[in-house]
C-alpha cells in the first residue's frame, strides 16, 4: 500500500436509509445516501452495516455493493432477512439510520487482459455483486461479451435478470425446483458452457462455499481462469483482527502456504491459489 | 459549553498523551488500515498488535465467533515478528502525532527481555506492554498469566532489559487480580493494563463442533464490561501505579466509567470493530463529558465514583 | 420426527429426574409465581432461592442493574430461613411431580451442616446444592469459593450430615475451576453445578455513583454463556462426577451446546426472567433436537462435541 | 395467596401487534391481542414487554395497563420512545411480535369503601395507568366524582384528555411552560385541590420520584389517604428475583422496616408506609 498517512480512502459513519425495496421472499434491496463510497467502490467490493443500535448483534455485517446511480451519490446492497441482523434491517424504513464502512476488499478483475468473455456465475444472494460489475463493464465500453450464469431455490429467489438483460448481459437461469429457468443447479449451466468450447473466458464466481468448491473444480478441470468472491465470516472486514484468514498456497509443497485476509486479500481470489 | 479550557493531556507514569484514548493491541493492527479512515494524531497512544522475536503464522481458521454483546478469538498471535516490525511497521506509525506502543509477547521470560532489548533501541517506541495474558497460545494463560511469581519473573526481566515505560497487560482470568498487579508493581512496572479477555467457547448444535479451530478463545466486547470495570476498580485501589481500564469500551460513557472507577486511560479494543471511528468519537465524548461539567482534565473524576447510598 | 420416542430420563448420580431441565436457584423463588404461568411438574427439577439458618434481610437497594446481555444483581440472599422453607415453602411445592433442590448458604461449614441436617430429614427434599459461591455476601467468595481446601471442608462437612444427594455450586471467579470440582469430587459430591456469577460492577456517570449499594454484584445471562461453557467443558473432563451446566441459558439452542459441552443437566437462570416460559420451552426444544437426530435420549449428545478441524 | 397449583392467573407468550397509534411527541400508544390478560386484567397492574428478539436489550420493561377494548379481547399500553426497549418498539408494526407477560402487580385500591372522591395525580408518563381505572370505575356504574390533576412537560405530552372527559373525568392540567393548562407543577394543582377542603378524598398518584415524593408530603399535610404507583427499575416483575425492594415500615422504630417487592407487593403502594 503506498497511500499518504492523511488521506482518506475509507469511510464510516451514520447515514440515513434513502429507500428500502422488496424483490422477493425475503430479499430486499437498501439504498443509503453516501457519496464518498458510491464515488469510489469498484465491483466486488463491499461496505459492513451495523443495522443494531445495542450490542446484539454486536459486530457490522458484510454487504457487496449491488449498485450505484448514476450521480454515484448513493449505492445499494441486497440482503435476506433471515439471521439478526438482516430482520432487524427488514424492520427500518427510509430516514433510519445504520452506520457503514466501505468500500472494503479487492474488487473483481475485469481489466480487458484478464480475458476475452466475462462469465459471472451466482448461486442464491451471490448475485448481489454482479449487477455493480455489469454496471461498470457498461460504463466503460467494454466490447467483451458478458454472461450470467444464475441458480437459486426457486422462481420468488431469482431477482434483478430484468436489469442485467437491459445492460445487454445474457442471462441463464437455473433452480432447484425447476420453477424458473432449468431445473437444477447452476453448476449444470457452468459445465455446459465450458463444454462449449468458449474463447478465454474468465469466470466470477459468487454464492454458497459448496457452490464455489464445485465452480473451482470445473474451471480447473476446463482449465478456465476462475475468480472467487468468498463470503467469510467476519471480524472488522478491514484487515485488522486477522480474523477471517483463509489457507492460500504459496508454492506447491504441502506446508507452502499462508494466512491471508480474506477481507483485504479477498474477498475476491483467484481459485488457483485457495487451500480449503 | 468550553470545550475549549478541556486539557485532556494524560500521564501515565512517565508517559504522556495527549488524551487517554488509546487502542488496544490486536484490535488495531499496525493503524494502517485505521489511516485510511482518519487521523491517527487524534488517538492519546496505539498499542500494535502482539509482536514476538520470530514470524508467527497463528492458529488455524475458524478464529472469530461473534457471541451476546461480544465475540470470541483465537488468533494465535500472527504476526510477521519483531524485525518485521521495526523495518515495515514502525516508519509508517512515525509519522503521526501519537504514541506507539508495542505489546511483546514470548514463549519466556529470556524472549520477552531479548524483544525488550532489541525495542529499546527503536526510535518512536514510546513504552512496552507486556502481554504475559493471551489466553490463545500455548505458554500463555497457564505459565505467567496464572501465576504471580512468573509474572514477576517476565516483568523483572523485561525492566532490567529496557528503561522505556513498561505495561505488564493482566488475565482477567484468575482468582485476585490485585495479586498480580503488585507483583507487576513491586517488579518495577509503570503501569498496568487490564483487562485482557476472558477464556470461553461456543458450539454449534448443527455440526456439533466448537466454532473455534483453537476450541476456546477470548471473549471481548461489551458483554465483558462489568467484570473489567470492577478489576480496574478494585486494581486502582491496590496499587500506586496507574491502571490503563480495557473492556468493552465502545462509547465515550463506557470510557467515563472506567475513568470514574480509577483508570488514569482507557483501551478501546472489539469497539473499533464495532463502529471503526469510536476511538475518535470516545476522545470528543470525553471531553465534552468534562465541559458540561465545567470540568477542565480527566484527573478531574479519575477514580471519583462513590457509593450509591 | 419421532418426538414421542425421545425419553428425557435424566439421572444426576443417584438423582433421577424426568428430563434435564432445572431452574436456578434465585431466578425462580420457591415456585409459586411461576406455578400461575405453567405446571411445574413440567420440570426436571426446581432449584429454590439460597436459604440460610436464620433470616436474611438482604442488601439495600438498588440491587441489580442490566448490563449488554446481561445483569448485575446483589440481593444479599435476602430469605426467611429454612424453618419458613419447610413450613411454608415446601408443601407448596411438593404438590408438583418435579425434584426440589434446596440452594443452602452459611457463613461456616457448620452452618451448612446445621442446614444439612435439617433438611435430610424433609420429605420432599430430593437434594442440595451448596452455595459456596455467592459473590454479594460477606463470607462468600473469599473464604470458600476461593481456596479449594476450604470449598473440601465445607462439602465434607454436608456430606457427613446428610446421605441426600449434593451438589456443591461453583464460582467462576477462579483460576482453574477444576481443581475445585476435584476437591468436591474428593469429598465425595454426587455432581458439581457450575457456574454460579461473574463478579462485576457499573457506575452511574450522571450521579458518578455505582448503580448497586453492594458496589458489585454477579453477572449472569447470555454474556456469560461463553465463558460457563469453557468452564463445563474443561470441569466435565476433569471429574467423573455429573456437571450440572448454568449460565446465559435462555434456548433450547442454548441447553444443547450445554450436554454437548458434557453437562447432564442444565439450569435455567436469568432466562426466566427473559421469558418467563423459557424452562418448558427449552425441555421441548431438547426434545425436538433429539427427535429431528432419531437420537432417543440426551446421554446421546452429552460430552459429544468435537474439534472444528 | 390461595391460587391452586394447576391454575394459571398469569400468562405469557408472543403476540402480534394489533395496531399503534402515535399520540404526539415520541409518545405511542401500542395494542395487542391477548385475551387473557385483557379479561383479567385491574386498573393500576402492569405487563412485562421484550420488544426485542437478541440480548441487548436483555430484560422485559413494566407497562401499565392502559385500555382495555369492550369485549377484552386486546389491550393496549403507552410508552414514551426514549430508552433502548421503546425505540424497537416504535420501529414495529402491526403484525410485528412482542414477548408479554401479565397482568402482574397490585392493582389500585378503588373499592367504594376506599374514600368518597376519587383523585387521579398523573406526571408525564405517570398518565398512562388512570385511563383503564376511570373506564372501571365507569363500568362499574361507581357513582363517586372522579378528578384528573395532570401535568406534563409541555403541550405535546399530555395525551388522552378527551377520553377521560368522555368518561366523565374532570380533568386540570398544568404544564411546565404553560403551553396547556396552568403554568406549572401538578403538585400546585394538587395544593389548590386539597386547600378546597374535599370531602374524603384518596389521590392515586403515578408519575416521576421526585413528583411522588412531593404529593405524599402534600397529602400526609393534609391528612389525604394517598396511594402511590412506584416505576421502579425491576428485574422479573413477577416477585421472583427479589430485585426491586423499596423499604417498607412495619412499626414506628427505626429498624421497623423490611424490604418489599415493588412488583408484587406494589407497584401500588400506600404512601404512609414507604420509606424513601
Ligand atoms: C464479502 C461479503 C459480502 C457479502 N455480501 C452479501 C450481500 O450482498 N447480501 C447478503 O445478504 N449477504 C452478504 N454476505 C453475507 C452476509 O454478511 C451474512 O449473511 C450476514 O452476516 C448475515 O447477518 P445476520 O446478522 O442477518 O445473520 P446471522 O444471524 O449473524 O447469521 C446468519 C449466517 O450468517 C453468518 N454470519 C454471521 N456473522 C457473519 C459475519 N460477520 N461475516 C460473515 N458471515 C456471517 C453466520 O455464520 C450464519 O450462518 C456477504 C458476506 C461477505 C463476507
Ligand atoms: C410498574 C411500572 C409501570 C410502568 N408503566 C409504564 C408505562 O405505562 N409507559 C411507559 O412509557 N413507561 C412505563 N414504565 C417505565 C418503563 O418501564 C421504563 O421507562 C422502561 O424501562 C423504558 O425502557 P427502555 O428500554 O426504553 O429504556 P432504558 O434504555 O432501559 O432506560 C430508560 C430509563 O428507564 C429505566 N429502566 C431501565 N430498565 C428498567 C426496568 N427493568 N424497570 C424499570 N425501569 C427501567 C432506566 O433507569 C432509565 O432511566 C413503568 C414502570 C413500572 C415499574
Ligand atoms: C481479535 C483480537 C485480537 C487480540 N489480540 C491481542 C494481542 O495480540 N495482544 C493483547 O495483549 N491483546 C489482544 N487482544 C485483547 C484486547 O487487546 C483487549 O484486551 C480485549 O479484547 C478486551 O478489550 P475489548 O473488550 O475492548 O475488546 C485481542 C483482542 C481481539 C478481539
Ligand atoms: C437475581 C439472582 C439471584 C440469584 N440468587 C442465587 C442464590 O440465591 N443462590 C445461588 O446459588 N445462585 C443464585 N444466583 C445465580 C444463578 O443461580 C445462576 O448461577 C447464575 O445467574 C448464572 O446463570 P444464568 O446466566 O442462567 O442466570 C442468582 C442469580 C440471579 C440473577
Ligand atoms: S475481518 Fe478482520 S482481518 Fe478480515
Ligand atoms: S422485579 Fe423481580 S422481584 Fe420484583
Amino acid at each position: 500500500m503506498t497511500q499518504d498517512a492523511a488521506g482518506a480512502s475509507k469511510f464510516s459513519r451514520r447515514v440515513a436509509i434513502a429507500g428500502t425495496q422488496h424483490l422477493g421472499g425475503a430479499i430486499h434491496l437498501l439504498r443509503v445516501r453516501f457519496p464518498e463510497i458510491a464515488a469510489s467502490a469498484l465491483p466486488g467490493q463491499f461496505v459492513e452495516v451495523k443495522a443494531s443500535e445495542g450490542s446484539d448483534p454486536l459486530l457490522p455485517r458484510p454487504f457487496s455493493v449491488n449498485q450505484v446511480d448514476a450521480h454515484r451519490q448513493t449505492f445499494a446492497f441486497l440482503y435476506e432477512a433471515l439471521g439478526c441482523s438482516t430482520r432487524q434491517m427488514a424492520q427500518k424504513a427510509a430516514g433510519d439510520e445504520l452506520l457503514v464502512t466501505g468500500p472494503l476488499g479487492k474488487p473483481y478483475p475485469l481489466e480487458p487482459d484478464v480475458c476475452d468473455e466475462v462469465v459471472f456465475v451466482a448461486g442464491g444472494l451471490g448475485i448481489a455483486s454482479f449487477l455493480f460489475a455489469a454496471q461498470t463493464l457498461k460504463e466503460r465500453g467494454d466490447p467483451r461479451p458478458v454472461r450470467l450464469l444464475y441458480g437459486a431455490r426457486s422462481a420468488e429467489s431469482i431477482v434483478l435478470t430484468g436489469e442485467f438483460e437491459r445492460l445487454g448481459v445474457r442471462c441463464e437461469v437455473a433452480t432447484d425446483d425447476g420453477s424458473l429457468g432449468e431445473k437444477g443447479l447452476v453448476t449444470g449451466l457452468l459445465e455446459r458452457y465450458l463444454a462449449s468450447d468458449p474463447r478465454n473466458p474468465a469466470l466470477y464466481v459468487c454464492g454458497p462455499a459448496p457452490m464455489l468448491k464445485a465452480a473451482a473444480g470445473i474451471a480447473e478441470a476446463r482449465g478456465a481462469r476462475c475468480f472467487l468472491s468468498l463470503e467469510t465470516y467476519m471480524g472488522c472486514g478491514m484487515g485488522v483482527c486477522v480474523g477471517c484468514t483463509i489457507k492460500m498456497k504459496t508454492g506447491d509443497g504441502p506446508d507452502d502456504f499462508e494466512y491471508q485476509r480474506a477481507c483485504v486479500d479477498g474477498p475476491v481470489v483467484d481459485a488457483a491459489r485457495l487451500i480449503w | 459549553m468550553t470545550a475549549g479550557r478541556v486539557d485532556l493531556t494524560t500521564r501515565i507514569g512517565r508517559l504522556t498523551l495527549s488524551n487517554p484514548v488509546m487502542t488496544a493491541s490486536g484490535t488495531f493492527a499496525f493503524g494502517r488500515e485505521f489511516a485510511e479512515l482518519y487521523d491517527l494524531s487524534l488517538l492519546g497512544a496505539i498499542v500494535v498488535k502482539g509482536t514476538s522475536l520470530e514470524p508467527r503464522r497463528g492458529n488455524p481458521p475458524p478464529r472469530i465467533f461473534e457471541t451476546a454483546s461480544g465475540m470470541l478469538n483465537a488468533i494465535g498471535l500472527q504476526n510477521d515478528g519483531v524485525r518485521s516490525f521495526l523495518d515495515e511497521k514502525l516508519p509508517f506509525l512515525r509519522q503521526f502525532d501519537t504514541r506507539v506502543i508495542v505489546n511483546i509477547v514470548g514463549n519466556r521470560a529470556g524472549e520477552y527481555a531479548e524483544l525488550a532489548r532489541i525495542l529499546h533501541d527503536a526510535q518512536g517506541v514510546d513504552a512496552l506492554e507486556i502481554n504475559i495474558s493471551c489466553p490463545n497460545v500455548e505458554h500463555g494463560h497457564a505459565e505467567f498469566a496464572g501465576d504471580p511469581s512468573a509474572t514477576f519473573t517476565v516483568v523483572d526481566a523485561v525492566r532490567k532489559a529496557t528503561s522505556k515505560p513498561i505495561l505488564p497487560k493482566l488475565s482477567p482470568n484468575v482468582t485476585d487480580i490485585r495479586v498480580f498487579a503488585r507483583a507487576c508493581e513491586e517488579a518495577g512496572a509503570d503501569a498496568v493494563s487490564l483487562i485482557n479477555t476472558l477464556v470461553g467457547t461456543a458450539i454449534d448444535i448443527r455440526t456439533r463442533r466448537f466454532r473455534l479451530a483453537n476450541v476456546t478463545g477470548g471473549l471481548s466486547g461489551p458483554c465483558i464490561k462489568p467484570v473489567a470495570l470492577r478489576m480496574v476498580y478494585q486494581t486502582a485501589q491496590a496499587v500506586r501505579i496507574p491502571v490503563v481500564g480495557i473492556g468493552g469500551i465502545v462509547t465515550a460513557e463506557d470510557a467515563v466509567e472506567f475513568l470514574l472507577a480509577g483508570a488514569t486511560a482507557v483501551q478501546v479494543g472489539t469497539g473499533n470493530f464495532v463502529n471503526p471511528m469510536a476511538a475518535p468519537e470516545i476522545v470528543e465524548g470525553i471531553k465534552g463529558y468534562l465541559a458540561e461539567r465545567g470540568l477542565n482534565s480527566p484527573s478531574d473524576i479519575i477514580g471519583k465514583v462513590e457509593k450509591a447510598i
